[in-house]
């Protein structure tokens, strides 16, 4: 079994909170994986650190085999791996399709010069790069007319798509999704899972997700870590987890079994 | 238990003890530098004994340097206290100093009209200086509450470029508006603060014997003036944010607007009071500013404007306490630059180059640490 | 362009079909009439700028609009200019400064740069042809107004033509330099430097007449080449033809003022097409990306480091262009010229016009530049012309000779520019003629979109780039 | 029936052209927690600024203790008896704990009746008391929560309103919230509008409940009524 994404002792401090404490992390290629643990607990410090946003101060990130450590944020992208946000960051005032082309940043080949003179190289580019958006947008399962719609205007479960095609069209490996479901309804929640497991199963692209919703953690993944105080204190299948005696302490409760149902 | 109990003997010794602090930690700090330079550049001249020079200048550039500095802090706590509360530099902010500066002139020019001046001894110039700075507070003051709810309060909530370059406008604005009045009125644009009282007379310190030479060091009454203005002001200033119920409000409007009227703050009323706080503060910038340095026109307020912002972002925006150490660090850098720039390059790069230093401390402040020297990371927003 | 003819107006909507692309013809032609009636007259003037800017709006197609504009522009200028040069320098500045707003609107506009200084990029293209185009390579060593008098320029005049494009790179190489530092910055603080690199500019301009004399100080540089007109232009049986058609006498000089307005026009051009072709890019949709939100936009794979440099340094790069231009129009240079109120005017121009717009930008190019060259001038020579009378100031009763001086209106550009920025921020923030994405902000569909609105005060960059 | 706390009656409010809510009539009585259940977006939270005045409405009328208010400012209302915990907490980050429950009280110039109350928060949250002298920002989420709460009880409001006590937290502390909300009505009698993503556990609480749909109330009743309705467990209940 391979490994796409390696954390090794990752350690990340704010002045004197240690926000992650020496984290290991494997997560093997073409998996579905999730990060569980109560809030604060650190799961989105990892996720930033991960992709370049935070510099670790401790520790070492490997990505398909090579060392991402230092590496700013945008060059990991080109690399191959995508994240979506905790609190949905579209670019508002563009339109999805835009949104979508710039998720293709680094894939499109376009140059400024061959704007300003107006290359046919350029137009191809540019050409290739709409109607590969456009095929995103149908593929996460937005109306095709939705193209030309402002981000803004969309309702919450849309822009959370869109947000999954914007990370999409950098045909990423692996892609992050931080609290996908959250804010979304039971049968939004359903068919955001079909989506998630499709993205591995169609596209052969590794998943990990962040997510509160027991239902979807305990569903989908099939390796669990759990976060508590920037530690990891355990990691397992969901069945491993679910009965584990610290994760119901820290996290789960003790009605953990009986609560499972839609608790985001 | 009483729990909601504050120590007013605190909330004034401790601001008291940090200016104290700031004041000589700076100074000696940038002596120290100033004075290694002159030994390590002594050898290389042979025109002149540079390190003699240096220490001659020193005791006037570093009264001059606190007085500056007392200046720069009074008015980067306006900055301070409402991009706590808005998030947003009020680029005016400079016109609020101008505006007091004039008012207190005028009145001390029409004081001096009906011969009251003239005849004024230490105790009573005081009382005319006070008063001066007192009706500059009352005009700036007045016009920052005024110009908010007419320029700045209609665009809350709008992107932050929009109250901005609308601050931009009102600078502008402000400028030509009293340029305007004071050449309707007088046919001219600038004022002069009238001469009177003992203050150009010197309060001899000690003297101190340099190679056999006996150099007197002595302070203006001017500047010990201008001094003890600052410290009441500031001391005032911090008494007022951390020891009463309004600075509670103000800082929780600081912290979450929303939150703030949930606990029944009228959110409105606050953002006023600080304008009201931090104009009056700078209108009283602006009488003293004017008495150090006699001229006033429309434009002045820009360049203490800018440099007290960079103060205030040296310190750490947002923070009081960060606003005082600014001001005193860029007014002890900018004096010292200002007399030893020329002496130490041979005369190649003149005072004028001041302005540059300070924009480049602003530069260098905010690429390696852009909360400033006191501000913290807890104090941003979520 | 048609996107406009949905929206219009009842009163632009008869400009619509051949009858109203005639009427607007027309409507052209009139203004021409009584420009040639009276070529002083303000009023006229302003008619003919009220021609371009309703042949911009009216619904018709953009073949018929451009060559209803080219019409006015490319003929009737000149024509009347030759009669009134002034219209023709008026022309020519309006070409500068929209240039010079359109690279600001890079940085501001498109990118979301708010830069306060941008008048030091235009500083570093007019003092680079000033001081190679002028004799003060060899005052270099004398202090200001101790001059030795050269016969000859170090350099030919025409390599005025080669500096056009050094006067771009080096704009651009300062962009660079500026941008480098201020990187990290956001929003107010960015403003904040730029304006400090502004005044350092200028006080390095005021300045380096010492140790060695670059800039000669306040005094400034002058005479600065113009580069060679070309033989035909100069043919003294043209000039004979001209001055007939003109009734003056015209000379090399009056050959000048065409010859920059078209080469002013020209640069101008060239900028709008470049604006708009990198607008509608990758680089483009880069740029505002990171306006809206540059965590994101990071972690799509945008690089933030060199997205914002090129903003930067393209900006600067018009105004560079145009610097080199502005130093062999005037043949003289001085610090006074690149004060914070020119970059706050070129700032005012963008606002006015529309942040991200092309066409409002070089719209509110010329309604500033008109106001600060010709309306408040004519204003000021009507005051001064009212102070040599008798009469009295109506209302206040007060003779208008005792009227003081400092009073004139030209005085008075800080005020008028204070005033239309408050305005437009809060009546209309998205200027005359609104980017096509600030319109599409406002006709926001309902029906779902509460949701939007209701988390909007939620969601806030708790993130912050570690780098 | 006496009067209710609480009553909105055909209340619109709009975001600029949007129509957030579409003519909203609800009542809460005294000692009743009333939740309003409903997707994102719908208007729940709307329906709670307008009520403490953080939004205003174009149309209708909201009513406290049968005073209209519809349009006093937020400040007013605070201090005629409305407590609003809003969503994402509000805690003021950079204040103390004590500073914060001090910030509740704001309005009470009586330092009797202050350590009265603040007696009484120490006591439903114990963990607030430990954590007294830490600043708001370095609390945990759960715990922030808590203070909000606590900062809203240091009104003594005739009503709380709470919105989303449960969002971002996890299951085992949602479990806790919860159970404080049950304390504080059968303990101390408080009158609370719920507002909760989480229908599920906000109906285990509630006496009452709306469902609210794109800025509509479309259904109505007893906690019990809506946890058996097939409607409601489709749609909110996810079963």
């Amino acid at each position: 079994m391979s490994v796409i994404l390696e954390l090794n002792k990752v350690t990340k401090r704010f002045g004197g909170l240690v926000a992650v404490n020496a984290v290991d992390l494997r997560i093997a290629t073409g998996s579905i994986s999730s990060v569980i643990g109560p809030n604060g607990a650190g799961k989105t410090t990892i996720f930033n650190t991960i992709t370049g946003i935070y510099r670790p101060d401790e520790g070492d990130i490997r990505f398909d085999g090579q060392t991402i450590v230092g590496m700013r944020p945008d060059r990991i992208t080109a690399q191959g791996m995508c994240r979506t946000f905790q609190n949905i960051r579209l670019f508002h005032n563009m339109t999805v399709l835009e949104n979508i082309l710039v998720g293709a940043h680094t894939k499109t080949p376009s140059t400024a010069w061959g704007a300003v003179l107006r290359t046919r190289q350029f137009k191809r580019a540019e050409e290739e790069a709409r109607q590969e958006a456009q095929r995103l947008l149908l593929y996460v399962g937005l109306p095709r007319g939705l193209g030309d719609q402002l981000a803004r205007n969309l309702p919450y479960g849309q822009q959370r798509r869109v947000e999954i095609a914007r990370a999409l069209a950098s045909k990423p490996k692996l892609i992050l999704l931080d609290e996908p479901t959250a804010g979304m309804n039971p049968q939004e929640t359903e068919s955001a899972t079909r989506l998630f497991r499709k993205l591995r199963d169609d596209l052969g692209i590794t998943v990990v997700l962040i997510e509160h919703d027991m239902k979807v953690v305990m569903g989908i993944s099939e390796r669990i870590s759990v976060i508590d105080y920037g530690q990891k204190i355990a990691e397992g299948t969901p069945a491993e987890v679910r009965t584990d005696q610290r994760v119901i302490e820290a996290y789960l409760g003790r009605h953990a079994e009986s609560t499972i149902i839609s608790m985001h | 238990m009483h729990l909601r109990r504050v120590n007013p003997f605190k909330e004034i010794l401790r601001p008291l003890g940090q200016l104290l602090i700031f004041i000589a930690g700076s100074a000696v700090v940038i002596s120290a530098i100033t004075l290694l330079l002159a030994v390590l550049l002594r050898p290389t001249r042979s025109d002149i004994d540079i390190l003699q020079v240096t220490l001659v200048l020193l005791p006037q550039v570093l009264i001059d340097g606190i007085t500056l500095g007392f200046m720069y802090a009074i008015i980067a706590m306006g900055y301070t206290m409402v991009y706590g509360v808005l998030e947003f530099i009020n680029f005016a902010h400079g016109e609020f100093v101008m505006f007091g500066a004039f008012a207190g002139v005028e009145l001390l020019i029409w004081l001096n009209a009906q011969g009251v001046l003239k005849t004024a001894e230490l105790g009573l110039a005081l009382v005319w200086i006070t008063l001066a700075v007192l009706l500059g507070m009352v005009v700036a003051g007045g016009l920052a509450v005024t110009t908010e709810r007419l320029a700045y309060r209609p665009l809350r909530g709008a992107p932050r470029l929009v109250p901005l370059i609308a601050a931009i406008g009102v600078s502008f604005l402000l400028q030509d508006t009293m340029r305007f009045l004071q050449s309707a009125i007088n046919g001219d644009f600038y004022r002069t603060f009238p001469e009177f009282g003992p203050f150009a007379q010197r309060l001899m310190l000690f003297t101190v014997n340099l190679d056999g030479r006996p150099i007197d060091v002595a302070i203006q009454y001017k500047a010990i003036m201008l001094i003890v203005f600052g410290v009441v002001m500031l001391v005032a200033l911090n008494y007022l944010v951390n020891a009463t119920r309004l600075g509670k409000a103000i800082r929780s409007v600081a912290q979450d607007q929303k939150t703030a009227a949930l606990m029944g703050i009228d959110v409105n009323r606050i953002i006023a009071l600080t304008f009201l706080i931090g104009g009056a503060l700078g209108g009283a910038a602006g009488v003293l500013w004017a008495f150090r340095f006699t001229r006033v026109d429309p434009y002045m307020g820009f360049i203490p404007g800018l440099k007290a912002f960079t103060a205030a972002v040296l310190g750490g925006i947002g923070s009081i306490v960060g606003a005082m150490l600014g001001g005193m660090v860029l007014g002890l850098l900018e004096s010292f630059s200002a007399a030893y720039f020329s002496i130490f390059s041979r005369g190649a790069f003149g005072a004028e180059y001041k302005d540059i230093f300070a924009f480049g401390i602003l530069i260098l402040v905010l690429i390696f640490r852009p909360q400033g020297l006191l501000g913290g990371k807890t104090t941003q927003k979520a | 362009m048609s996107a406009h003819a949905t929206s219009t107006n009842r009163f632009l909507r008869i400009f619509g079909g051949p009858f109203g692309a005639l009427l607007a013809l027309l409507y052209a032609v009139g203004v021409t009439y009584l420009l040639t009636l009276d070529p002083r007259s303000l009023l006229a003037r302003l008619l003919l700028f009220s021609a371009l800017a309703l042949i911009y709006f009216i619904p018709q197609r953009p073949a018929v609009k451009f060559l209803l504009g080219a019409l006015l522009v490319l003929m009737v200028v000149p024509a009347v200019g030759l009669r009134n040069p002034f219209l023709l320098e008026i022309g020519f500045q309006v070409a500068v400064f929209a240039t010079l707003a359109l690279g600001l609107n890079v940085v501001v506009g498109f990118a979301g740069l708010l830069d306060l200084g941008y008048i030091a990029f235009f500083a570093v293209g007019a003092y680079l042809w000033a001081f190679f185009g002028s004799q003060q390579i060899w005052h270099i060593d004398e202090p200001p107004g101790t001059f030795t008098v050269y016969a000859t320029f170090p350099f030919p005049a025409w390599w005025f033509w080669l500096f056009i494009p050094l006067g771009i790179l080096a704009a651009a190489g300062m962009g660079i330099i500026l941008g480098f530092p201020v990187l990290r910055l956001r929003g107010d603080y960015l403003a904040i430097v730029t304006l400090g690199f502004g005044e350092v500019i200028r006080v390095l301009a005021n300045n380096l007449d010492k140790p060695i004399n670059l800039t000669n100080g306040p005094q400034g540089i002058t005479p600065i080449q113009r580069p060679p007109l070309p033989e035909f232009l100069t043919n003294p049986a043209l000039l004979a033809t001209l001055s007939q058609w003109a009734g003056r006498p015209i000379n090399a000089n009056d050959i000048y003022g065409f010859f920059f307005y078209f080469l002013g026009l020209l640069i101008l051009g060239v900028t709008i097409i470049i604006a708009r072709r990198l607008d509608r890019s990758k680089l483009g949709r880069s740029w505002t990306a990171i306006r809206e939100d540059d965590v994101a936009a990071v972690a799509m794979g945008v690089p933030l480091r060199r997205t914002k440099l090129t903003a930067f340094a393209i900006g600067a790069a018009f105004s560079g262009a145009m610097g080199v231009l502005y130093a062999a129009n005037r043949t003289f240079v001085s610090p006074e010229t690149f004060s914070l109120t020119a970059s706050i005017s070129i700032l005012v121009m963008v606002i006015l016009g529309g942040l991200g717009s092309i066409p409002g930008v070089v719209m509110g190019a010329a309604v500033v530049t008109l106001l600060n060259i010709d309306i408040l001038q004519s204003l000021s020579l009507q005051l001064s012309s009212l102070r040599q009378g008798a009469d009295s100031i109506p209302l206040l009763g007060i003779p208008w000779k005792n009227l003081p001086t400092q009073l004139d209106p030209a005085r008075y550009q800080r005020f008028f520019f204070g005033l239309l920025l408050i305005l437009m921020m809060i009546f209309r923030p998205e200027g005359m003629v609104p980017a096509e994405r600030a319109r599409l902000e406002l006709h926001e569909d309902e029906g779902e979109a509460i949701l939007n609105a209701e988390i909007e005060g939620d969601i806030a960059p708790d993130e912050k780039l570690a780098d | 029936m006496s009067t209710p706390v609480l009553e909105l009656a055909d209340v619109h409010t709009y975001y600029g052209k949007i129509h957030a809510l579409k003519g909203v009539s609800l009542t809460v009585g005294k000692g009743e927690i009333v939740t309003l259940i409903g997707s994102n977006g719908a208007g729940k939270s709307t329906t709670l600024r307008t009520i403490s005045g953080l939004l205003r409405p174009r149309q209708g009328d909201v009513r406290l203790n049968g005073r209209s208010i519809t349009s006093t400012p937020p400040h007013k209302i605070v201090e005629m008896g409305i407590g609003h915990v809003p969503e994402g907490r509000g805690v003021f980050p950079a204040l103390t704990v004590l500073e914060n429950l001090e910030m509740g009280a704001f309005l009470l110039r009586n330092d009797a009746e202050f350590n009265r109350r603040i007696e009484l928060v120490f006591q439903v949250f114990p963990r607030l008391l430990e954590r007294i002298e830490q600043k708001g920002g370095t609390l945990s989420g759960g715990e922030q929560q808590m203070l909000a709460i606590g900062r809203g009880l240091m009104q003594q409001p005739d009503i709380l309103l709470l919105d989303e006590p449960s969002m971002g937290l996890a299951p085992l502390l949602v479990e806790e919230i919860f159970n404080i909300i049950r304390r504080l009505k059968e303990e101390h009698g408080t009158t609370i509008l719920l507002v909760e993503q989480n229908a599920q556990a906000a109906l285990q609480v509630a006496d009452r409940a709306y469902v609210l749909e794109t800025g509509r109330i479309t259904l109505s009743g007893t906690a019990q009524e809506m946890l058996h309705d097939p409607k409601v467990v489709a749609a909110y209940l996810g079963l």
